[in-house]
């Protein structure tokens, strides 16, 4: 199942989605992270950041809203003590930065450049800070002007993480792609909102956060369709991936390689058992190599 | 490491001690520590996530869970019948040890009594316990063969002291306090006691409960901890409550 | 529970959604459907259409997806078989009118102005046909012309129907209130897809379709709270209603009255069940006007 | 008018007849036509949508679903033990009737014999009945009683005639003819019967069951009718398949 993305070469197509995998020790315990195509940590900001207050999670009909807030001891802090722990496991790491201003993401990104990190996720959808995160991710040209300045100081992989409250998803991917990205994620998060009737108020502090799991798959798996259709970049699909025949649908809607979030609360062996079921059913189907259905409904990929 | 992750286990009996509250037990050989707890869940039905319950008892053969019946998840749990089979995740979360050399009074607040029996029965010399509810106490006697004293108090006074358990008495001349309830509860205690080392058992809502998706957060002197993985169990003192 | 929907006076904010209630008849054989708010015509078209081929119906997480196709008779045989036996129920009805092109939608108006409804839902977002339809609901600028052409020829209430897939829901909120919109109805389906991995193909003949269901209500939800807080006009709200208390969440967020889709397909009785709740929960809490708590949470409206 | 919806009926038996086939009894006072099916779900937890049965059998005091586990739906059905209540709408659907002046020919294939057992059964005269499975007949010997002739068909003819049910013999010295099955078996039958009335009992992807949601839409000669309520029963001359 080895999958090229963007030229850097992963043992399989399995991602573990940012900010639900930690910086994968706690899956440690479950097994080894080694098996993975490649882990996205944890979203990184150049400072420290606690998170959000008051409540963080609350579970939807077969989806959950989070308010995490982007909680991470910083980028700094991240090469110092998470990364190289993280080498050790021998897959590939992606560096997920958020920030609130331009400049924030452009110091972030310096210190990642002079790591050994080839990937960069640029998540420009994070619902869950006031300033900046997703603000950058809805509107075309916001999201030019950060892309363009990140891949002016970006030597790596430049992965863009597309928000699904974007207005018009496929013109984002366009502008990403104009603007130079290697490879481009989705989804993040959907703006939701839950109201705590006994209370007379928002269950989050926030007002919104952000809706994952099996609920949206639908929509994202639709979002990853039209844009692997429209662009020429390898595109990550992400969104309610609960076993290996999500994943199935997301490559043949045209991803190169999916992300699993949500999911992983749910089960911790959930990406194992995902990568066990698509060896399975890839032997089942007599298929080599998963560019033999990729986009196979209709995309440009495959 | 274990390729471990949700195991099933056989109900052998699920039965209300009182209304809304259940105890159930279930079949296995079980190893753990006292104060940690599981994460729960129907194999193909119901809730996405699982539910944070605590040990409330391990004996030879079998776990006992005591759980109050409050949302969906819960509600399915309690239909539950013998041979059917729920899924757990764990032990998750650290422990707590009553030690022989420290006086020591377990304090619970309604359904926050669930982690006390199996610490009281743990534990190297007999702990005083204290127990408090709204109105008919429930799964006290259980209590009774591991308690030094074991006192009750009710909101309404039918039973034991009238009030609240925190004001059963001054708890200084304790050495140590380990307390499970609501929050409110776990306030007034953290307020009252001065000179007593305090632990509290914490719930907060989770999605994973091994430490990944950091909802469960609670802020410390020391920064965010998460009440999974770091928790359940706080001194009072390292907490911002 | 009386609720003054743009004047028009409904018996309780409780409409049942176009397209899951029929003309009403189905549901006659488990509830008087003169108990309601109000009912939603199943989407109009001016001349009769059979609708979409293939599967029209696929079961998500939580959710399902249609792909109907606004099979319907026609407007002029609703006006002529099936609205004397609706108004026999005692309940508003609300013409809800799909279509084509704008001249489409503007005949179909004009024999509806010669009945004695008094609400008119303009559905400009349906998903599942392929000329017209949604193309309305993307962009402000087509919704204004359909809108502001509509708005010429109706004396009717005029409700506009919006597409959660609308580039920014608040804009086209804008935009049909600028142009002379009564009320707003949201949301429409989600364009979503599903993929029959056994068979390498879409579900759908037409690839999407259309999501609803509890799955969609936080998001759905929040959409209602924006418009509901930006426009100054009544706000339906629609998606995942399947219990009281999801309807109260509805109007906390600024939500005139509600409809209520895809729970009646799973329980006929969901709407009667939704009333009751309502009815006790007001008496409960004390509450005599639904102003009391509609908008609570921070919208402009209560 | 009734008040009716969704009602509670307990599990009284619920096994496996061959692997993957189960035969589900509830317990209470059915009353239905032969052909006629139920929306079928289990109490607050399971898919959201119903799940269609048609109706196998009824008794003094039960009634009996054969069904095939397909999905989750059904899974979750075959996991249901006596004591377990599910929830049923119905009887939905139109229904048919086996008519003393007609000679008639019941023909199901796999699965799709589940409704034939009891329209067999309520006929005013034994209808002749064949029966079409891919490997190992099952539920064969509960048709014996109610039939005129009974022939099995087997697609590896370990059993019965080697081959398709549809092609075990020329259909037209029959007046009337009644299929159940998957959909190339139906249309085989259609394309060969020539000279008598053939009615097929079709299945459909159903939301409401009721009529409501027109998703369970199948063209005919008068248009777009519904499985659920214009169906399950359709004459074969009018279906454009
Ligand atoms: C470490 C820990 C140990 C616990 N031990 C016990 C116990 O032994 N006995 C017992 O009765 N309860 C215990 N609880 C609380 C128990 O987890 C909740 O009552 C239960 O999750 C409610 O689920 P529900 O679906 O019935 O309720 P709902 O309100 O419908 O649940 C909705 C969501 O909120 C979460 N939730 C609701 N209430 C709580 C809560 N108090 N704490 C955490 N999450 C909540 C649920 O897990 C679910 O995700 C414990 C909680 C924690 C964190
Ligand atoms: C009128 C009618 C009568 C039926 N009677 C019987 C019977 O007596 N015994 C029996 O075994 N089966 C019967 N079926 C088929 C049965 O409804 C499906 O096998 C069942 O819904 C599958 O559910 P699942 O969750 O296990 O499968 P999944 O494939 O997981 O279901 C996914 C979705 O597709 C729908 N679906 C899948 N297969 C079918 C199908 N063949 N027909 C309709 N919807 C389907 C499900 O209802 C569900 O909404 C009948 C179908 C209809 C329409
Ligand atoms: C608790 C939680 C925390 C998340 N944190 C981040 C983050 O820090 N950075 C980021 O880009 N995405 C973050 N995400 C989004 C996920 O990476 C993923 O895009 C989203 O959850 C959709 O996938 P899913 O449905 O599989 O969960 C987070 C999601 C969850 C549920
Ligand atoms: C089967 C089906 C048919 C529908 N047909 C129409 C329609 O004809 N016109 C329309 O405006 N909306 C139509 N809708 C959308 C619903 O009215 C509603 O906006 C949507 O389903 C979201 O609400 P829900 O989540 O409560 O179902 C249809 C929805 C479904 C599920
Ligand atoms: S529940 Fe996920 S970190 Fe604690
Ligand atoms: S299933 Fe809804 S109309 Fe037939």
């Amino acid at each position: 199942m080895r999958t090229d993305l963007a030229g850097i070469s992963l043992k399989n197509p399995l991602i573990a989605a940012s900010g639900t995998f930690g910086f994968g020790q706690e899956f440690g315990e479950y097994f080894d992270p080694g098996i993975l195509g490649a882990i996205a940590t944890k979203g990184l900001t150049l400072e420290p950041r606690m998170g959000n207050r008051g409540r963080r999670i609350h579970e939807t009909p077969a989806g959950m809203m989070n308010s995490i807030g982007l909680q991470n001891p910083s980028v700094a802090v991240f090469i110092a003590e998470e990364l190289p722990r993280m080498r050790s496991y021998g897959t590939e790491i992606i560096a997920n930065v958020g920030g609130a201003g331009i400049e924030d993401y452009e110091e972030a990104i310096e210190l990642l450049e002079a790591t050994d990190i080839s990937i960069i996720e640029l998540n420009i959808s994070c619902p869950n800070v006031k300033e900046g995160g997703m603000a950058f991710g809805i509107r075309c040209s916001s999201a030019r002007r950060i892309v363009r300045a990140i891949r002016r100081c970006c030597t790596k992989k430049l992965m863009v993480k597309l928000s699904p409250n974007a207005e018009n998803i496929v013109d984002m991917a366009y502008t990403c792609a104009e603007e130079g990205a290697d490879a481009l994620s989705l989804v993040n998060t959907f703006n939701a909102l839950a109201i705590d009737i006994e209370n007379r108020r928002p269950v989050f502090n926030n007002v919104t956060a952000g809706l994952s799991g099996p609920a949206i798959k639908p929509i994202a798996l639709r979002m990853v369709y039209e844009v692997a259709k429209a662009v020429d970049l390898p595109v990550v699909g992400i969104g309610g991936i609960s076993n290996w025949k999500d994943a199935v649908e997301y490559i043949m809607a045209g991803a190169t390689a999916v992300q699993v979030g949500t999911a992983n609360f749910v089960d911790p062996l959930t990406m194992p058992k995902i990568i066990e079921g698509m060896q399975l059913y890839m032997k089942r189907e007599g298929i080599q190599n998963l560019s033999e259905i990729r986009g196979i409904i209709g995309g440009n990929h495959g | 490491m274990e390729n471990k992750g949700y195991r099933e286990f056989p109900v052998i009996s699920n039965e209300a001690v009182v209304e809304n509250i259940y105890r159930m037990d279930l079949g296995g050989d079980f190893i753990a520590e006292p104060g940690q707890f599981f994460m729960l869940r129907s194999k193909g039905a119901g809730p996405l996530l699982s539910r944070p319950l605590s040990i409330c008892d391990i004996s030879q053969g079998y776990l006992t869970f005591l759980y109050a019946v409050v949302g969906e998840g819960t509600a399915i749990l309690s239909r539950k019948r013998p041979g059917d089979a729920v899924q757990l995740l764990g032990p998750l979360g650290n422990s707590y040890k009553v030690k022989s050399e420290r006086k020591t009074a377990l304090i619970g607040g309604g359904i926050g009594i669930a982690p006390l029996l199996y610490i009281a029965k743990t534990a190297e010399i007999k702990p005083d316990i204290y127990l408090g509810f709204r109105d008919a106490p429930f799964f006290e006697k259980e209590f009774e063969a591991y308690a030094g004293k074991l006192q009750i108090a009710t909101e309404t006074g039918g039973v034991g002291y009238r009030g609240f358990v925190t004001d059963i008495r001054n708890w200084d001349d304790y050495d140590e306090l380990f307390a499970c309830g609501p929050m409110p509860m776990l306030k007034a205690l953290s307020r009252k006691v001065v000179d007593c080392e305090l632990y509290l058992s914490l719930e907060a809502h989770m999605a994973c409960g091994i430490g990944a998706c950091l909802g469960c957060a609670v802020e410390t002197v020391h920064g965010m901890k998460r009440v999974c993985k770091d928790g359940p169990i706080f001194s009072a003192k390292e907490l911002i409550l």
